[in-house]
């Protein structure tokens, strides 16, 4: 069994940085998901926890387990290949579903059906 | 031969029970002989208990608990037996006639056959709980009986009232047998009649007494349950002649009189048989007098005749055990003779209105002279038998056996009833015989055939000889009678028609002449009168009895039912709930429950945080499941991510994996079921709404809610804070790699340790998808959800409106993007699964986990293509998987019998290849295999049914459009 | 060739993803791992996604380093944004010049996956993706980058 | 091991297996299925017999309690299956019940859902499981496995009324299934073990702390098995359940609350008998004073009800009551005449579930309620044109009488059938709790039993009476019910059965005697489970 | 001192992950729209599975990863389930 | 950490038992699902609370209960999840089924 405390000051440090900043960026992120006004703007927020958050956070992992265990599969990397190709499904479907409601009541916020089209007055009625 | 006796007629039921409904007279001859079988059989016996001795036959049936089936014949007994076999005899031939062809006549005779079988039985019981057996028995088919002619709502009526009240007072009198067999340590017969001091002194006496009572009073229709035995004449009139002169109500007396040297002396015995005997040979008399049915009139003076057996009984002496027997006898013969006129008049007449009858002497003088004689011996006039037995009552009720009121009572209430029953006699012989000839009765009547008559002849002739000649003809068996019931105690005394002026002939001639007087004082009245007695005509018993009845059982039942019962979900939910928690409290406190002390040292801030997340997303769950569906869905959703990393914190990585997967199971699935339900419910809780007993209910509520939780929180925190008890695991835990073959020992023990707990588990998780597959294809949607969504709708009638859009493009565009990357995840999903499921044995995960995922890449496939497209590329049979996956399981487990080996005893080996290097073979890899196919394909059909629901639910509705359209038009 | 081997790219990802999952480079592993991927690939095959020949794979390498610095750049402009607590939101329209639906599958990622741009829309018919961008200098300028810095490259990789 | 070794388990994989099987065949086949299954059934059947008659035979100068070790496990660590006389006649009971609705469902009912004769099969491996199981957590599996089968054959057929009876039921057994899992979790936190007998080895010498943690688990257990046997208040479920399902759904039903007696009586018997030091005893009050609480509740739900389905939704209430008050008396004499008890009265309200549907065909017409399930809601049901199998009964109305006389006197308690022996037999028990002489007193309790006997049996008769009045004395105009001949020999098979257990009261009655003693003195069967033999020399490796 | 900042740095990471649940919770319960919602519980999934990570790297284990990676391959599927079921008002068509 | 688990199972149950008590089916499975985390929990308390300490064997080691934790409630809880799991669907669709039948969610299938 290996120890966290085994680490090696040199990788402890690098480690601690990442592990610091992925997660106050995530947090950043969260926090936008309150501070940001609108349902759209907020879309924007968990992508900095899928983005940055996850690479520096696996980022971290990777170097603890290859220093700790003479590692050196990143199989960390799944994550962030599975988080950038998962989460965008997601925030598209939650965007346009967002941009459907907000259409049906005519809210002044969204633009009309795909720009080039104008709205007709039966849309504006759904 | 005993047993013959008792089986004989039982037999012949069966046998009545299997001839063709018309061929009446077959069964008629058939019960005929059964019953001359019987009395034969009877008779043959005489000489071997002449002696005195009792006649045994015994076989075991329950022996562990006393109860054999034992036979028993002495005196009394067989006195009994020849009075059933031979009246049964005589009822037979009568019946013969009467019975008209359009009857179901060979049900007749099977019951009546198993009516004598029964009785036969309860006289020769040796075993008091074959006593009681037959004594039910008797109640039984007497109600079938009674109720013959069902189609009569009196019968229906008469026949139910006769077994409630006879079968409530059987079931009384059984509890009192066993508690005799547990004074006395047997029940049976001979060792009970010998230890009457001993129950006599025995603490449960009364309650005894009081128990055995009621099952002999009720039979005997003594006051105050007399008032079945009316009700009962509704049967046909064999029945009346048979159930109510010698055998039916015969059986209270027979009990009251094989038990009276056991029970009777005491005063409490005195009082209470003293109480209802003379109480009802009064009152029975009495009401005789008014009755305008001829049977009703006879039943009345039956009551009152059995009452005054009773009052003999009652008496304690045995001079006056000898009379009740006697009298017993004689009963028996006049009263039979007399319901069978009763019903010859009938049958001739159509009538037994005795308002509507008269003069009938004219037409048939034979039956009218033989039903007096009868009547006169009913009467107690000298020369006829029920003379002899009704002097013998009156020296004894003058003479004094215990220094209260009823004892000074008896002779005067004796002398009343017996005017009474004169006057009744006289009543029915004027009435019916005598005066202007009738005029329009329902049949002309004239005199039956002699066959019919010859009964009659038969009993009425016994009741002169034995009138007139008695020590000679019935001297000897009623000796033999009675020494079999009293024993040493026995008296001496004389059976004579002439005992010389004494008070009791004196009290006879007074009876005569007051009888005829009263008579004729009320002549007129009674010509004339309506139904039931002066005084007392507001008051009967069955009226009070059906008004009881129906208050208790039914409208009282009712509400005790609706009050103590509930048929709401929510109130059975605080019950449960609320039991539960008084039964942990009780027993914690009964064991001086002591929180464990509170430790906050050891918490882990980040863990804390999680479960501030945790609570807060299981209060919001709870708070928003009414007005807002979706967003109580999402926290739930939360609550079960907090318990995820719950378990991945503590050391349950397995926990984590599965729970994480079933989570996004359920979630989809609830999903899937949010489409049929009402979407959102309104916040309604306007405050005028808020009465102050909803608040109240509310509050307790959520007061049991906290409380539950409470008691949930301190029970495990106390578990968690002790030390970890000396527990199986440590097993598991030392042999899961060298035995199991796998160094994980969850996995081992779902696979191996306790693989039967997973195979019934996935048992389950087939069943249930069965169930919801079943019922599924049987659902049918609430109407307003039938129709598509409003999204759906309102996207179809966008893309309808533009030229340039199909229908359905929305949803294409919709998902134009997100599907493609949904359609590559499925061979990474299955390759996901493909790794649970291989490294389970050694790591998380497992076949369970690995089933879920792969359903998971599926239901993907769903949602990205909708339902039709892809099943129009992809075949899954998950029925088939179903079906797979537990044979796989099970055979795995069944491979290890080859070997010698239990169910489910596991195999595993390290096989060396070439290249490749060592691979691990466990037989408990396969048995995971049958799990992945299994929870594959319950999940996905659990999940596809549902979703299929969309497709149906439409096509549904089209076909009924069409239908109704077709029909319109 | 084609027929036992349908998506060969998609069964050497499947290995690859198998080797990295089970950490381990063993003949073993690598037998089960090739197994699996044609097995899966086969499966597929029904699903008929769409196929596309990848070519150019160092305009590929050179778009995966765009859009890691691009990601990066954006993190920090979120961050910022978000303590702030200002910003101009707003609505992009920009044509689309993709077809494949897997090249519009990568630039929806690429997109989404960049804080700061949101896909919101995408019309088929006009070829108009409609993104929300939570921090708008200037429409014509964001459009323009997104097609030369993605659209381009991916346009040449994929078709 | 020789192969009679294994036939303890295969009560739960017969049935397991087929049910497996029947999963894919067509539904257009369900007259294969069903023979499938009763062929299952049979063999299930004839094993059970089998098996009761090994367990009946004294080895060694005891009872003796077979043991099967699962995946040769030695007790207490694997889990064991466990043989007595007790759980052989439950296993004969049950496919003897099965039998006789298997059949009668053939003529029409199983054609009223899906998957019929696989939910069937389901429930019985669940049934048999329950019965045979040493463990607590298995019996939860197989209580899920039991009630999961109950779930869907509740629904089977589909409808208004028993989906309604079915959230009630399924919500309320989802609560006392979660109760069930806190009591096992809690036993085991307190004393380390899931196996029954090596929990009673433990109870005896247990720390205070520990017991009153695994009282208290057994507490909360105890409640989750009183809802499965209905007790009052917890048992309001029932007659609604019983009386929505379909008949024969309904007759094997009268099994399940048994299971939950069943579970009661061996558990405490084997717990908190003599040997459990302070915890002897645990749990009589509750089961005195909720069994009488029961009879009296069932006895007025009997007389107050009118429709013959909720009728004997409430005998089962009285009969489970009966049998609840009758364990909590803790009078060792009185548990040989419930044992005979509960066999004839779960025998007798089967045969009454399935005569009731007999019936009330006679009495409306239109009760045709398959045909109208099937044409109401139907999407695939095209195959379901009415096909009736075997051949009417001439004379239907006399059998169906006598059938109906026979089950009123059997649930009354009357003579001349079992149901009075029973009743004779505890009251005989309840008297003498030594040997018959004994002057041992009397209690309150014990006399507020009797009266409750006493009352539930003429409550039957008056109800039974007015309800059998009714329908075959005054429908004169009712029309004659089309009855199969297989629909009316289960009905016949099952009350022959009762009819049975009258004559042959004496063997019957030494069974349920040796099966009562051997409760009683539950540490031959300990022992049998904590030195049961591995197979092989080296265990199973 | 390297123990000292592994173990404090571990715990503020983690400590900030769980207030960025924290945050995503804030959304989830306080709405105002069901698509708030939902994205407040996307963004309480990649949360989970960074603590995830962090508790791994923390226990040195590598055992807990597969928990992660879990939500990270899988975890979306019942966001998307959300959205559609917010788009279309059923999930599967 | 005991603490803080207890009292999550507290208000697990809590919640859950006020849902069951609630008149819509709806709120009666949320309670269900709520209720089931609870109990979950609740077995898997009854192993005692370890951190980092699976029962995961190295290879070709045996274990003991000061080096790993429990296993057994932890198989309880996987069998309890899949049961759980099969319980909730049942439900969903009978709740389905009775509305269709009775037009109302409400659980005794009148308002
Ligand atoms: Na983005
Ligand atoms: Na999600």
């Amino acid at each position: 069994m290996t120890h966290l405390t085994d680490l090696p000051l040199w990788a402890a440090i690098p480690v601690c940085i990442l592990l610091l900043a992925g997660s106050a960026v995530t947090l950043v992120g969260s926090i936008g998901l309150i501070r940001l006004k609108t349902f759209y703007g907020r879309l924007h927020a968990p992508t900095l926890g899928s983005s940055a958050g996850t690479v520096l956070i696996c980022l971290a992992s990777m170097i603890t387990f290859a220093v700790l265990q003479n590692r050196w599969i990143f199989h960390e990397v799944l994550i962030i290949v599975f988080i950038v190709l998962t989460t965008p499904v997601t925030l598209m479907l939650l965007g346009q579903a967002a941009l459907y409601r907000d259409r049906i009541e005519d809210s002044e916020v969204v633009p009309r059906k795909a720009a080039g089209e104008t709205p007709s007055p039966s849309e504006a009625d759904i | 031969m005993l047993l013959l006796l008792v089986l004989a007629p039982f037999v012949g039921s069966i046998a009545a029970l299997c001839i063709p409904a018309h061929k009446g007279t077959v069964s008629a001859w058939l019960a005929g002989s059964i019953a001359l079988f019987c009395l034969a059989t009877a008779a043959g016996l005489y000489p071997v208990i002449a002696s005195g001795k009792a006649l045994r036959y015994s076989v075991e049936w329950l022996p562990e608990l006393g109860l054999n089936f034992t036979l028993r014949l002495d005196g009394f007994a067989w006195m009994f037996a020849i009075l059933i076999a031979a009246i049964g005899l005589l009822v037979v031939v009568y019946a013969r006639y009467y019975m008209s062809a359009s009857d179901p006549v060979p049900r007749f005779f099977s019951l009546f056959l198993a009516f004598m079988g029964a009785m036969l039985g309860l006289v020769l019981s040796g075993n008091l709980i074959l006593l009681a057996f037959f004594w039910e028995l008797t109640s039984i088919i007497s109600f079938l009986l009674i109720g013959y002619w069902h189609q009569n709502a009196a019968a229906r009526d008469g026949a139910r009232m006769a077994l409630t009240v006879t079968g409530t007072g059987g079931l009384c009198m059984f509890i009192g047998l066993i508690l005799i067999g547990h004074i006395v340590g047997s029940y049976d017969l001979d060792v009970v009649l010998a230890s009457g001091n001993v129950i006599r002194e025995h603490p449960l006496y009364t309650t005894v007494l009081v128990l055995i009572l009621l099952g002999a009073l009720t039979k005997s229709a003594q006051f105050p349950f007399h008032f079945w035995l009316p009700q009962a004449m509704a049967a046909p009139t064999p029945v009346s002649a048979y159930l109510h002169s010698a055998t039916l109500v015969k059986a209270g007396i027979f009990l009251l009189t094989r038990l009276w040297p056991v029970l009777a002396g005491t005063d409490q015995w005195f009082w209470i048989v003293g109480l209802a005997g003379l109480s009802t040979l009064l009152l029975g008399a009495y009401f005789a007098i008014f009755q305008q049915d001829m049977k009703g009139l006879l039943a009345y003076s039956t009551i009152s005749h059995l009452g005054l057996i009773t009052a003999l009984l009652s008496l304690g002496s045995p001079l006056a055990a000898v009379a009740a027997i006697f009298h017993t006898m004689n009963h028996a013969t006049f009263k039979a003779s007399l319901f069978m006129a009763a019903g010859i008049i009938d049958h001739e007449t159509g009538t037994r209105d005795m308002r509507r009858l008269s003069g009938l002497f004219r037409f048939m003088p034979f039956t009218a002279t033989l039903a007096m004689v009868a009547a006169a011996a009913m009467a107690g006039v000298p020369l006829l038998n029920g003379f002899l037995s009704k002097e013998m009552f009156f020296a004894e009720a003058i003479e004094t056996h215990k220094y209260n009121l009823l004892d000074t009572v008896t002779p005067y209430v004796a002398t009343l009833a017996s005017i009474f029953s004169v006057t009744y006699s006289l009543r029915f012989i004027h009435s019916v015989f005598f005066g202007p000839p009738p005029h329009d009765l329902p049949k002309a009547p004239h005199e039956p055939p002699h066959w019919m008559r010859a009964p009659i002849e038969f009993l009425v002739l016994a009741c002169l000889v034995v009138g007139v000649i008695p020590a000679l003809t019935v001297g000897p068996f009623l000796h033999t009678a009675v020494q079999s019931v009293l024993g040493e105690a026995t008296p001496v005394y004389s059976l004579a028609v002439w005992h010389g002026w004494n008070v009791p002939l004196l009290m006879s001639l007074i009876a005569l002449a007051g009888g005829t007087a009263l008579f004729l004082m009320m002549k007129s009245y009674l010509a004339t009168s309506i139904e039931g007695p002066p005084l007392f005509r507001r008051l009967e018993g069955q009226r009070i009895f059906e008004r009881v009845l129906v208050t208790l059982s039914w409208k009282w039942a009712r509400s005790i039912e609706m009050r103590a019962g509930t048929r709401r979900l929510q109130q059975q939910m605080r019950i449960l709930v609320a039991l539960s928690i008084a039964a942990g409290t009780i027993v914690l406190f009964s064991h001086g429950f002591n929180p464990a002390k509170i430790l906050f040292r050891s918490i882990d801030p980040a863990f804390a945080l999680i479960w501030l997340v945790g609570m807060a997303c299981a209060v919001g769950a709870a708070y928003q499941a009414k007005f807002h569906r979706l967003a109580s869905l999402v926290l739930l959703g939360g609550a079960g991510l907090v318990t995820c990393l719950t378990f991945v914190w503590l050391s349950a990585p397995d926990l984590a994996v599965t729970q994480l997967l079933v989570e996004i199971v359920t979630t989809v699935l609830i999903l899937l079921g949010l489409r049929w339900l009402p979407k959102r419910i309104e916040n309604q809780d306007d405050p005028a709404m808020m009465t102050i007993s909803v608040r109240l209910r509310r509050l307790r509520d959520l007061a049991m809610a906290v409380f539950a939780g409470l008691g949930m929180m301190l029970i495990s925190y106390t578990v968690m804070r002790r030390e970890i008890p000396e527990t199986i695991s440590s097993y598991f835990l030392e042999r899961a790699y060298g035995e199991g073959g796998g160094t994980n020992v969850v996995n081992v023990i779902l696979v191996d340790f306790r693989g039967f707990d997973t195979l019934g588990e996935i048992g389950v998780l087939c069943i249930v998808a069965l169930t919801v597959f079943a019922l599924l294809l049987r659902f049918r949607p609430a109407t307003e959800s039938l129709e598509a969504p409003e999204q759906q709708r309102f996207q179809n009638a966008f893309d309808d409106d533009h030229p340039d859009r199909k229908k359905g493009d929305s949803i294409t565009e919709y998902l134009l993007v997100p599907s493609v990357i949904m359609r590559w995840m499925f061979p990474v999903i299955g390759m996901l699964a493909a790794f649970l499921f291989f490294r389970g044995h050694d790591l998380p995960g497992g076949g369970f986990a690995a089933g879920i995922a792969m359903s998971i890449a599926f239901i993907l496939q769903y949602m990205a293509g909708g339902t039709r497209w892809v099943e129009e590329r992809l075949r899954i049979h998950p029925l088939r998987w179903m079906a797979i996956g537990l044979t796989v399981a099970t055979a795995t487990g069944l491979g290890a019998w080859v070997f010698g080996y239990p169910f489910l005893t596991s195999h595993s080996q390290y096989i060396s290849l070439p290249v490749i290097g060592k691979i691990p073979l466990a037989t408990a890899i396969l048995f995971d295999l049958g799990v992945f196919a299994l929870v594959l394909g319950a999940t996905v059909l659990i999940l596809i049914a549902l979703a299929h629901q969309s497709v149906r639910a439409p096509r549904a509705q089209a076909r009924a459009a069409k239908t109704a359209a077709k029909e319109a038009g | 060739m084609r027929y036992w081997f349908p998506y060969p790219l998609l069964s050497v990802s499947l290995l690859l993803f198998w080797l990295l999952i089970n950490q381990s480079l063993s003949p073993g592993h690598i037998l089960l791992g090739v197994l699996l991927g044609i097995a899966f690939a086969w499966a597929m095959v029904n699903l008929q996604p769409q196929k596309t020949r990848m070519s150019h794979y160092g305009t590929a390498a050179r778009l995966v380093a765009h859009v890691a610095v691009d990601v990066f750049a954006s993190n920090i402009a979120v961050i910022g944004v978000i303590l702030r607590g200002r910003a101009k939101p707003g609505f992009v329209a920009i044509d689309i010049g993709l077809r494949d639906e897997n090249a519009l599958a990568f630039l929806a990622c690429i997109v989404t996956a960049t804080p700061g741009t949101a896909w919101v829309e995408f019309d088929r018919q006009t070829s108009v993706l409609l993104i929300h961008v939570l921090d708008l200098d200037d429409a014509h300028v964001l459009a323009e980058l997104i097609k030369s810095r993605y659209e381009t490259p991916l346009k040449e990789i994929f078709e | 091991m020789n192969w009679f070794d294994h036939l303890i388990i295969l009560p739960i994989l017969v049935p397991l297996v087929t049910a497996a099987c029947l999963i894919p065949v067509d539904a257009r086949n369900q007259m294969l299925k069903g023979v499938i299954g009763f062929c299952s059934t049979v063999l299930v059947f004839v094993i059970g017999i089998a098996l009761m008659q090994a367990a009946a035979t004294p080895d060694e100068g005891q009872s003796g309690a077979m043991v099967y070790l699962l995946g040769n496990w030695p007790a207490p660590f694997g889990i064991t299956l466990v043989l007595d006389r007790l759980s052989a006649l439950m296993l004969v009971l049950t496919s003897l019940l099965a039998l006789a609705t298997q059949v009668f469902s053939m003529a029409r009912w199983h054609r009223a859902g899906y998957h019929f004769h696989s939910l069937f099969q389901f429930m019985l491996a669940g049934l048999n499981g329950a019965f045979l199981t040493g463990d607590l957590f298995n019996l939860f599996v197989f209580f899920e496995m039991m009630l999961a089968a109950s779930y869907g054959l509740l629904l089977h057929g589909s409808g208004p009324l028993r989906v309604k009876a079915g959230v009630h039921y399924v919500a309320i057994n989802l609560a006392a299934s979660s109760l069930f899992l806190i009591g096992v979790s809690l036993i085991y936190g307190a004393t380390g073990t899931l196996n029954m007998a090596d929990l009673a080895l433990r109870i005896s010498t247990m720390g205070p702390e520990s017991r009153m943690l695994m009282e208290t688990g057994a507490a909360l257990l105890g409640i989750a098995f009183l809802v499965k046997a209905g007790m009052w208040p917890l048992g309001f479920w029932l007659p609604a359940t019983y009386s929505a399902a379909t008949p024969p759904v309904a007759a094997i039903f009268a099994i399940l609350t048994k299971v939950g007696i069943y579970i009661i009586l061996r558990l405490s018997l084997l717990l908190f008998g003599p040997d459990a030091g302070t915890s002897m005893g645990f749990g009589q009050p509750l089961l005195l004073y909720g069994g009488l609480l029961t009879i009296g509740f069932g006895t007025v739900g009997v007389l107050a009800s009118q429709a013959m389905g909720r009728l004997a939704g409430y005998c089962v209430l009285v009969s489970s009551g009966t049998l609840m008050a009758a364990i909590g008396l803790g009078n060792g004499a009185i548990i040989g005449g419930a044992l005979y008890y509960l066999v004839s009265s779960t025998l007798t309200i089967c045969a009454f579930f399935l005569l009731i549907e007999l019936v009330e065909r006679a009495r409306d017409a239109g009760a045709d309620v398959l045909a109208v399930t099937m044409e109401a809601y139907g999407d695939l049901d095209e195959n379901e044109e009415e096909r009736e199998e075997g051949e009417a009964v001439p004379g239907t109305m006399a059998v169906l009488g006598l059938c109906f006389c026979i089950c009123a006197l059997l649930l009354s308690g009357l003579p001349p059938l079992s149901g009075f022996l029973a009743k004779f037999a505890m009251l005989h028990g309840l008297f003498n709790p030594g040997d018959l002489g004994g002057q041992e007193p009397v209690s309150g309790a014990e006399w507020t039993y009797v009266g409750l006997l006493i009352l539930s049996g003429l409550s039957a008769m008056i109800a039974l009476n007015r309800v059998g009045i009714r329908t075959f004395w005054t429908s004169i105009e009712g029309t004659i019910p089309r009855v199969f001949l297989i629909e009316i020999t289960p009905v016949l098979v099952l009350l022959s059965a009762c009819l049975f257990l009258s004559f042959q009261a004496g063997p019957a009655m030494r069974y349920m005697d040796a099966t009562a003693k051997a409760l009683a003195d539950p540490q031959n069967y300990i022992g049998r489970v904590t030195t049961a033999p591995r197979a092989g020399s080296q265990g199973g490796q | 001192m390297n123990e000292l900042l592994v173990i404090w740095s571990i715990l503020a990471s983690q400590i900030l992950l769980g207030l960025a649940m924290a945050c995503a919770l804030f959304r989830v319960i306080r709405g105002p729209r069901a698509q708030d919602r939902i994205l407040g519980l996307d963004a309480l999934y990649i949360n989970a599975m960074l603590l995830l990570l962090t508790f791994g790297i923390r226990t040195a284990n590598s055992i807990y990863f597969e928990a992660a990676l879990i939500i990270a391959l899988l975890g979306f599927v019942s966001s998307i389930a959300f959205a559609k079921f917010l788009m279309r008002g059923e999930v599967i068509e | 950490m005991e603490l803080v688990l207890s009292a999550g199972i507290g208000v697990l149950t809590a919640s859950g038992v006020w849902l069951l008590f609630r008149p819509r089916t709806y709120q009666v499975i949320i309670g269900l699902s709520l209720l089931s985390y609870a109990v979950n929990l609740f077995i898997f308390g009854m192993g005692r609370l370890r951190v980092d300490a699976p029962p995961v064997l190295e290879p070709g080691g045996t274990g003991g209960l000061l080096t790993h934790a429990d296993p057994i409630p932890q198989a309880l809880v996987l069998t309890a999840i899949v049961i759980g799991f099969a319980m909730t669907a049942l439900f969903l669709v009978i709740l389905l089924a009775s509305r269709g039948f009775t037009g109302t969610d409400h659980v005794d299938g009148r308002e």
